[in-house]
């Protein structure tokens, strides 16, 4: 996939509009992951923005991202930066097609115990 | 006198229908009947006659005479009128048969109104005797025989069968179209029902209206009657009675400005109009007296003064049923005429 | 038939662009009534209005179709150059094939066919004009300045001056508004005090000026040249023409714990009291709900103390009815509330603070007497942070903060930060910013200097969160320069609060017709042509009402506001609209529908003699609408069933002319 | 026979002093929206007679919108009031009649509004132009 | 309740007039088959005891005749006025169309009113009726005496009665009754059921019907105008015929809308229609609405209310909003 549609399907699959961001900073200001981040909320908005995704696909920043949300709810314009982390990790998991657990392994590891939210968000992260 | 059972009556419309438009008296989804298109299921209406009479069919309420398209500054007149189909009219009751002659005076007399003339001329009139008269019908007081109707063809209809028999050529030729599906007959059904209807006239509580107080040459004697006074006073103003009459002929005729080109259309006007006969000067009638007068003094005094005695009304009973307000010519007849 | 002059203006390329001007030129010459057709490149210039002239003598051109900009735009221009050429000015239409047409559309055969389509509709309507007279109406030549900022004192000084008599209604006890709680004002750092207090000084000893102080508008009626205005004084329990303004009543009032208004509630001041020291009118006011007298009908102090004898108990809110010319508007602003701030903890530490709040805390009148103390614990701060934008530019958060820029922000906190600094050398200022905004006179020179001269550090990147932490406050926020986040302990945190317009401002907008924006500033008749009048016809516009403004810009709006009412009060008579109802008392029947709907109250009714078709004669109830009075808004053309009622310039035959020919 | 690209007739009614002044400021702003959309201005949005409406669906438009200020707004401070009543009933009987609903629209559009005046007419456009042809208010004489 | 009789009545025109309380008596008078009766203007005592009737064809509205009569008259004028017609009477003065001291108004109660499309419907050739306390006797000249009850050709206006209760009178004969909780919407909620195409085919068979007579119009007590735009050749919308459907549903509609808030409901329109045209739908059609929308409103109810269409609240329902609440409905 080339650079500018890689961009183009990350904005339609977080439904996030990177050229609305204003620069203030206010995502990352708040943001409890900051110190463990390579990069940081603003600037996965400004690397979506120029296209600039390589280095993202590869950081570990990816997995730091709590997807607490702090970061969607402070911005002053909306632009709800975890949604584009999302996506961008997204594009990470759906590129590789090897992952570890598929959706059909997923039943045989439910039990009454483990909440299945727990499961999902597991399946989420620890296919990479 | 031909014959044909009512059971196929259906055939001979179907048969008619096929090399002419064919009207008839049709219920409508109110209940009154109405002269509509014949068409496979159309089912010919049993009422005694029709709210709007067969006029329309010869005059109808609106119609387009003209247009005129403007390109830039130059205006072209365009003839839009087409030459009429055959057409027949079944049904038609005594009193509106009588309608037609009245209207023929007014638009075939010179000059002749070529669209009223070119209608009548492809029309075949089949009329229907009548044989349950209401309490509104009246139209022995203008000599009117209802079991007698004049048209190309005149029919009976008793309780089994139908009969026919042709006046004009036309009629002859409408019978001989038909002559398959019917068959010859004498006419002791017709006769017989003739003397009951004939009963039934004679009963009816309008019979005894005559037209002795009216008639050509009474205008002066009429003019300052106090009933137009009296009976003017609740009168709403309304063309009920003119719109549903038979014999009410008069018109306006307007442009109406498409936005494309200019229509010249003519459509009903109404004597009990306040706009009817406006000229520059304003109104003729200013009240709704005198407009009240003009409408009856019209039927029975003018009318008959300039067409040799006939009375432009029939007799037909519209208006009296019709009226928002029960008003109507008998009532002006009676009162005038006092009773017989 | 009219005789009537089709022109088309190709706007430069702004019309000609997308339409064939000479195509429309020539498609309406073809129009019924068109006698004469063209087009050129500037049809409002002097050299345009001329052909036009030049065309109306040669061609004995009864109307005129202008097809250019939008009426809203030139219509006036044109209806002038008809009266130059002898025609009645209302024989003009336009047919605006700028706006919504070229503009609008982008392919040459679609936007001439509109313009064509447009032109014709213009013509039948011209087809119908009539030439229109405006009636007349007399100007009461007096002004309203609602609002006793320093907005509604300059215009009302500058009125004043021009010998008018002006009436100022402020909601509160005195005049002065925000800026009598500032302490400094950028870039000059001149004391606001010094600077305004002579300016109400002036306001109270100027004989053409009133003021009605504590008192609201409650009801605006009529029209440019002639509101009559109802104004409620509000009882505030003390004589005014007796209160000297010594002060002894408040010292005696033992009702002491009211939060200060003034002080932006950081202190507290008596039941009954006196804003400020300098507050105009220099009055108390009884606050009814804190006063145990009024409440209980016991106490009474505050009475016996008063040698004047202004205290009354019994009074009672007062309503005063007063015919005016002229109405300007200044209600101003307020910063917005911080409380759904949650991030910044306004709510949660005393020491996190607005910066109208922070005004108040350096001022020498201020609850600290001009001391910089945190408000918990009344110790100096050493650590300061400053959050700019909070509230403003929030696009998102409509509920929270607002969309737009409040303009003044980046300039009071460099300001204050820069005091701070000059002040209090020992303490380190932070100042987080998205963007600096510094567009005035010597505004970037003055934030520089903050950076450079007072070492205030400017940190390009916003505040996340501020959580109170015994007894600091720990703010963490971006340095997108350095992209790192910070963690600063402050000892006092600032939020540059977002403006917004007073709430008093939407419903006096109901009440005089203006309108308003989706963010409740007031609407100007034109953005950049006429920024002081709003679109109703004598409200005008005055400060930070119509949008955000600082101070020089407000005084400058002020003047100008002034000037125009100056400019209205000046004339003896105005003339009207005549593009406005009448009735047709032949078919008027006298149902009153008309008179319902109509919102100024300009439809009478009278019983008048007819000579009746039958040559009777009859007395009918007929409706007449007083044209001096009638706004032209139609309302009660279409309540009239009959068509009885039209309106001129938009008859009932124009419009359906109009709907004929873009339907053809 | 040739399929000419359908074209809805639209009349829009806009009051003089918000919704023209939106729709100006629309093409100030350069914001696209068909040419089918014709503007009639009128003083205030209660000048337009409920026969104006209906005499654009007798000459041919498809589609009729009326534009005023906000309510609140009104220039005249209770005009569009009026038309949110008139207008409403008005509507209502049409679609009682059996005509399409989507064949007419109050939009409160105010001056600064551009971009709304832009994206209602295209809206519009397109709801009416997915309706059809005006089948059931027409005047066939006004029929080309 | 006691029926009111013609007696009744004519004892007290007559004592009205006798004692110059009136110079002229609205009243009906009788026709040539005791069913076409006529409103007329008596003015003497032998003209009402020889003519003045008062039977179950009484149904015209005389409100409306007071704006022409007080006019024109020195005095007095007394009319009778039904239940519903004192609605009408109510919302003419609302509308100051005439001066209420020039009438003396007798209320009279009312059962209700037969409808004479109805009874012609089921009698043929009807010579005279005769008013028995259980049924109406017609004589007929077909079949003889034929019994019809008077529920059978009570008129839908009557069946669908809203008030019996008199709200405007000098003075009342006989008992005064109450507002009825009437289903006479339930028609319309009927109409508004059906999808957009049915309705359309609903009304396009009705108003093809219209032959533009004006009967509804002239009849109408809320349709007095000085000149219809119906009647003005200036006012874009004048036609002496309905020359297509377009003109028809024009008509109708515009008809509709000029009383809509105004009309009372009396159900004058439909009566006189020659055509059978339920026009009263047309209107009832707007007061539904107005209720719904707008709060329950009666015109006529009481005099100088202001009527919803010249009125407003800040809150009013969006055009597209009262779409939302037929769906609702549906």
């Amino acid at each position: 996939m080339n650079k500018k549609n890689l961009r183009e399907e990350i904005i339609l699959r977080s439904g996030v509009n990177p050229k609305k961001c204003m620069k203030c900073g206010k995502c990352s200001a708040t943001c409890p992951a900051y110190d463990e981040m390579e990069y940081h909320p603003h600037q996965f908005v400004n690397m979506v923005d120029t296209g600039d995704i390589e280095p993202l696909l590869n950081s570990d920043s990816l997995y730091k991202c709590l997807t607490c949300f702090a970061c969607v709810d402070r911005c002053p314009r909306g632009v709800e930066p975890a949604k584009l982390v999302e996506a961008v990790r997204l594009s990470v998991i759906r590129k590789q097609g090897e992952n570890h657990l598929t959706a059909n392994d997923i039943p045989a590891l439910l039990d009454d115990e483990t909440p299945q939210q727990l499961l999902v968000s597991a399946f989420r992260k620890y296919t990479k | 006198m031909r014959k044909l059972s009512l059971e196929n009556i259906n055939k001979l419309f179907a048969a008619v229908a096929e090399d002419k438009t064919l009207y008839l008296p049709v219920d409508q989804s109110d209940g009154s009947a109405k002269y509509s298109k014949w068409a496979e299921g159309t089912v010919w209406s049993n009422a005694l006659n029709t709210v709007r009479s067969p006029k329309d069919l010869f005059f109808p309420q609106t119609e387009d005479l003209m247009e005129f398209k403007t390109e830039g500054k130059n205006i072209e007149v365009i003839d839009i009128r087409k030459e009429s189909e055959d057409f027949v009219i079944f049904g038609v009751r005594a009193c509106d048969v009588k309608s037609f002659e009245v209207l023929d005076r007014v638009f075939l007399s010179e000059p002749v109104d070529s669209y009223y003339a070119s209608r009548r001329e492809h029309a075949v009139i089949v009329s229907l005797a009548c044989s349950r008269p209401s309490e509104t019908c009246f139209c022995t007081t203008f000599g009117i025989d209802a079991i007698n109707p004049e048209g190309d063809v005149s029919a009976w209809k008793t309780a089994t069968d139908i009969y026919f028999k042709a006046n004009t050529e036309k009629g002859e030729e409408f019978l001989a179209s038909i002559e398959a599906l019917t068959e010859e007959s004498d006419d002791t059904a017709v006769n017989e029902q003739k003397a009951k209807t004939a009963d039934i006239m004679k009963k009816l509580p309008l019979a005894d209206l005559t037209t002795d107080s009216f008639g050509g040459g009474k205008t002066e004697e009429l003019w300052n009657n106090p009933v137009w006074d009296e009976f003017s006073q609740t009168c709403l103003g309304c063309g009920t009675c003119t719109f549903v009459c038979p014999t009410c002929q008069c018109y306006d005729i307007k442009d109406f400005d498409t936005g494309n080109g200019v229509i010249r259309y003519r459509c009903w006007d109404s004597c009990m109009y306040s706009e009817f006969t406006r000229m520059a000067h304003g109104n003729n009638r200013l009240t709704q007296k005198e407009r009240f007068r003009q409408r009856f003094m019209h039927k029975l005094v003018y009318y008959p003064e300039n067409n040799g005695g006939l009375f432009s009304c029939v007799g037909c009973g519209r208006c009296l049923s019709k009226c928002p307000i029960s008003m109507n010519i008998a009532k002006v007849m009676r009162k005038i005429g006092g009773d017989k | 038939m009219q005789r009537i002059g089709v022109f088309v203006c190709w706007c430069g390329s702004n019309i000609a662009g997308t339409v064939d001007v000479k195509a429309v030129a020539e498609a309406l010459k073809a129009e019924p009534g068109v006698v004469y057709s063209t087009d050129y490149q500037y049809m409002c210039s002097q050299a345009g209005q001329n052909l036009i002239i030049d065309a109306v003598k040669e061609h004995n051109l009864t109307g005129l179709v202008i097809c250019s900009c939008s009426p809203r735009m030139h219509e006036a221009t044109f209806r002038k150059t008809a009266a130059a050429a002898g025609l009645n000015p209302y024989m003009v239409e336009i047919a605006n094939i700028r706006e919504q047409c070229s503009w609008v559309h982008k392919e040459m055969p679609v936007g001439t066919e509109k313009a064509i389509i447009l032109g014709k509709a213009a013509v039948a309507k011209v087809n119908l004009n009539t030439p229109l007279t405006p009636g007349e109406s007399p100007v009461t030549k007096r002004a309203l300045v609602i609002g006793g900022g320093i907005a509604g004192i300059q215009t009302a000084l500058d009125i004043a001056d021009a010998g008018f008599p002006v009436d100022i209604v402020e909601t509160k006890p005195t005049i002065g508004g925000k800026m009598a709680q500032l302490d400094k004002t950028f870039p000059t750092l001149d004391c606001a005090a010094c600077i305004l207090t002579p300016k109400m000084v002036d306001v109270a000893q100027h004989e053409k000026i009133r003021i009605f102080s504590y008192s609201e508008v409650t009801d605006v009626k009529g029209f440019v040249g002639n509101f009559d205005v109802t104004i409620k004084k509000k009882a505030r329990f003390v004589d005014e023409t007796k209160c000297t303004g010594c002060g002894d009543c408040v010292d005696k009032c033992p009702m002491k714990k009211n939060p200060n208004e003034f002080n932006m509630g950081m202190d507290n001041r008596s039941a009954i009291y006196i804003p400020f020291a300098q507050a105009v009118p220099k009055v108390a006011t009884i606050d009814a709900g804190a006063c145990t007298m009024l409440k209980k009908g016991k106490c009474g102090l505050c009475s016996k103390v008063c040698g004047a004898g202004a205290i009354d108990y019994t009074q009672k809110d007062e309503f005063i009815e007063e015919k005016y010319g002229a109405i300007v508007v200044a209600t101003g602003f307020n910063p917005i509330s911080m409380d759904k701030f949650d991030e910044y903890a306004y709510n949660q530490s005393k020491d996190v603070i607005t910066s109208l709040e922070f005004e108040r805390l350096t001022n020498a009148a201020g609850p600290t007497q001009g001391k910089l103390l945190r408000p918990s614990d009344g110790k100096h701060p050493h650590k300061i942070v400053f959050v700019q934008c909070v509230g403003s530019r929030c696009a998102a958060c409509a509920e929270k903060g607002k969309e737009y820029c409040s303009k003044i922000c980046c300039m009071y906190t460099a300001k204050h930060a820069m005091l701070t600094r000059d002040k209090y050398p020992d303490t380190e200022v932070y100042v987080f910013y998205i963007d600096v905004r510094t567009p005035g006179k010597n505004f970037d020179e003055f934030y520089r200097r903050a950076v450079e001269e007072y070492g205030v550090n400017y940190i390009k990147g916003m505040v996340g969160k501020i959580v109170p932490e015994g007894d600091v406050l720990k703010v963490q926020a971006s340095d997108l320069i350095s992209n790192k986040q910070l963690h600063i302990d402050a000892d006092l945190v600032v939020l540059a609060a977002a403006i917004e317009p007073d709430k008093s401002a939407r419903p006096l907008a109901t009440m005089l017709t203006a309108s308003m924006d989706t963010n409740d500033f007031f609407t100007e008749a034109h953005p950049k042509l006429r920024p002081v009048e709003s679109p109703t016809a004598g409200v005008f516009l005055s400060g930070a009402c119509q949008g955000p403004k600082d101070i020089p810009e407000t005084v400058s709006q002020a003047g100008a506001a002034a000037s125009k009412v100056i400019g209205l009060l000046c004339k003896d008579k105005l003339t009207g609209n005549p593009c406005i109802a009448s009735a047709n008392e032949m078919m008027c029947n006298g149902c009153s529908s008309c008179e319902r709907v109509c919102p100024y109250g300009a439809i009478t009714y009278s019983d008048k003699e007819f000579r009746m078709p039958d040559r009777t004669t009859q007395i009918r109830r007929v409706a007449s609408v007083n044209p001096a009075v009638c706004q032209g808004c139609g309302a009660c053309t279409v309540a009239c069933p009959s068509g009885a009622m039209d309106l001129r310039g938009f008859a009932n035959n124009q419009i359906m002319a109009e709907v004929d020919a873009i339907c053809k | 026979m040739q399929m000419k690209e359908y074209k809805p007739l639209i009349v829009a009614f806009c009051c003089n002093w918000c919704s023209y002044a939106g729709a100006d400021l629309a093409g100030n702003n350069r914001l696209n929206y068909p040419a089918d959309v014709k503007i009639i201005r009128v003083p205030c949005s209660c000048r337009v007679n409920p026969m104006f409406i209906l005499r654009a669906f007798q000459r041919g438009a498809d589609g009729v919108i009326l534009c005023g200020c906000h309510p609140g707004d009104c220039h005249y401070t209770s005009g569009n009031y009026y038309t949110r009543r008139r207008m409403a009933m008005l509507f209502s009987m049409l679609d009682y009649l059996g005509i399409e609903r989507e064949r007419t629209r109050v939009e409160w559009v105010s001056a600064a509004e551009g971009a709304k005046f832009a994206a209602t007419m295209n809206d519009f456009v397109a709801q009416v132009t997915a309706l059809g042809e005006n089948k059931r208010l027409e005047d066939l004489r006004c029929k080309r | 309740m006691q029926k009111i009789t013609r007696d009744q009545l004519i004892t007290k025109a007559v004592e009205l007039l006798s004692n110059g309380t009136v110079s002229a008596v609205l009243g009906w008078q009788k026709g040539e088959f005791d069913y076409d009766i006529t409103p007329a203007v008596f003015t003497t005592e032998e003209e009402i005891k020889n003519n003045f009737v008062y039977n179950d064809f009484c149904g015209a509205n005389f409100s409306k005749y007071l704006v022409a009569k007080t006019k024109k008259l020195e005095g007095k004028i007394l009319v009778f006025l039904k239940p519903c017609d004192t609605y009408s009477f109510n919302q003419l003065l609302t509308e100051h169309r005439f001066d209420r001291e020039k009438v003396y108004a007798v209320a009279i109660g009312c059962e209700g009113m037969a409808d004479v499309v109805k009874l012609k419907n089921k009698v043929d050739g009807i010579i005279s009726i005769d008013y028995k306390d259980d049924a109406m006797y017609v004589d007929t000249l077909y079949d003889g005496t034929v019994k019809v009850d008077y529920a059978d050709v009570l008129a839908e206006r009557c069946i669908n009665c809203k008030s019996k209760k008199c709200v405007a009178y000098d003075e009342l004969m006989g008992e005064d009754g109450e507002v009825i909780d009437s289903a006479r919407f339930d028609e319309v909620a009927r109409l508004e059921a059906m999808t957009p195409d049915e309705r359309f085919a609903f009304w396009q068979n009705e108003l093809s019907r219209c032959i533009r007579c004006n009967a509804c119009r002239d009849a109408c007590p809320a349709c007095t105008c000085e000149k219809c735009v119906f009647d003005n050749p200036n006012s874009g919308v004048e036609n002496k015929a309905p020359a297509n459907s377009f003109e028809e549903q024009m008509f109708h509609i515009i008809r509709a809308y000029h009383v809509a808030g105004r009309c009372t409901d009396c159900g004058e329109c439909s009566r006189v229609c020659p055509q059978n045209i339920p026009l009263h739908l047309l209107n009832r059609k707007f007061i539904k609405d107005i209720n719904e929308c707008y709060g329950e409103y009666q015109a006529g109810a009481e005099v100088g209310s202001r009527a919803p269409l010249v009125d407003y609240t800040e809150g009013d329902l969006e055009p597209g909003e009262v779409f939302e609440r037929g769906d609702n409905n549906a």
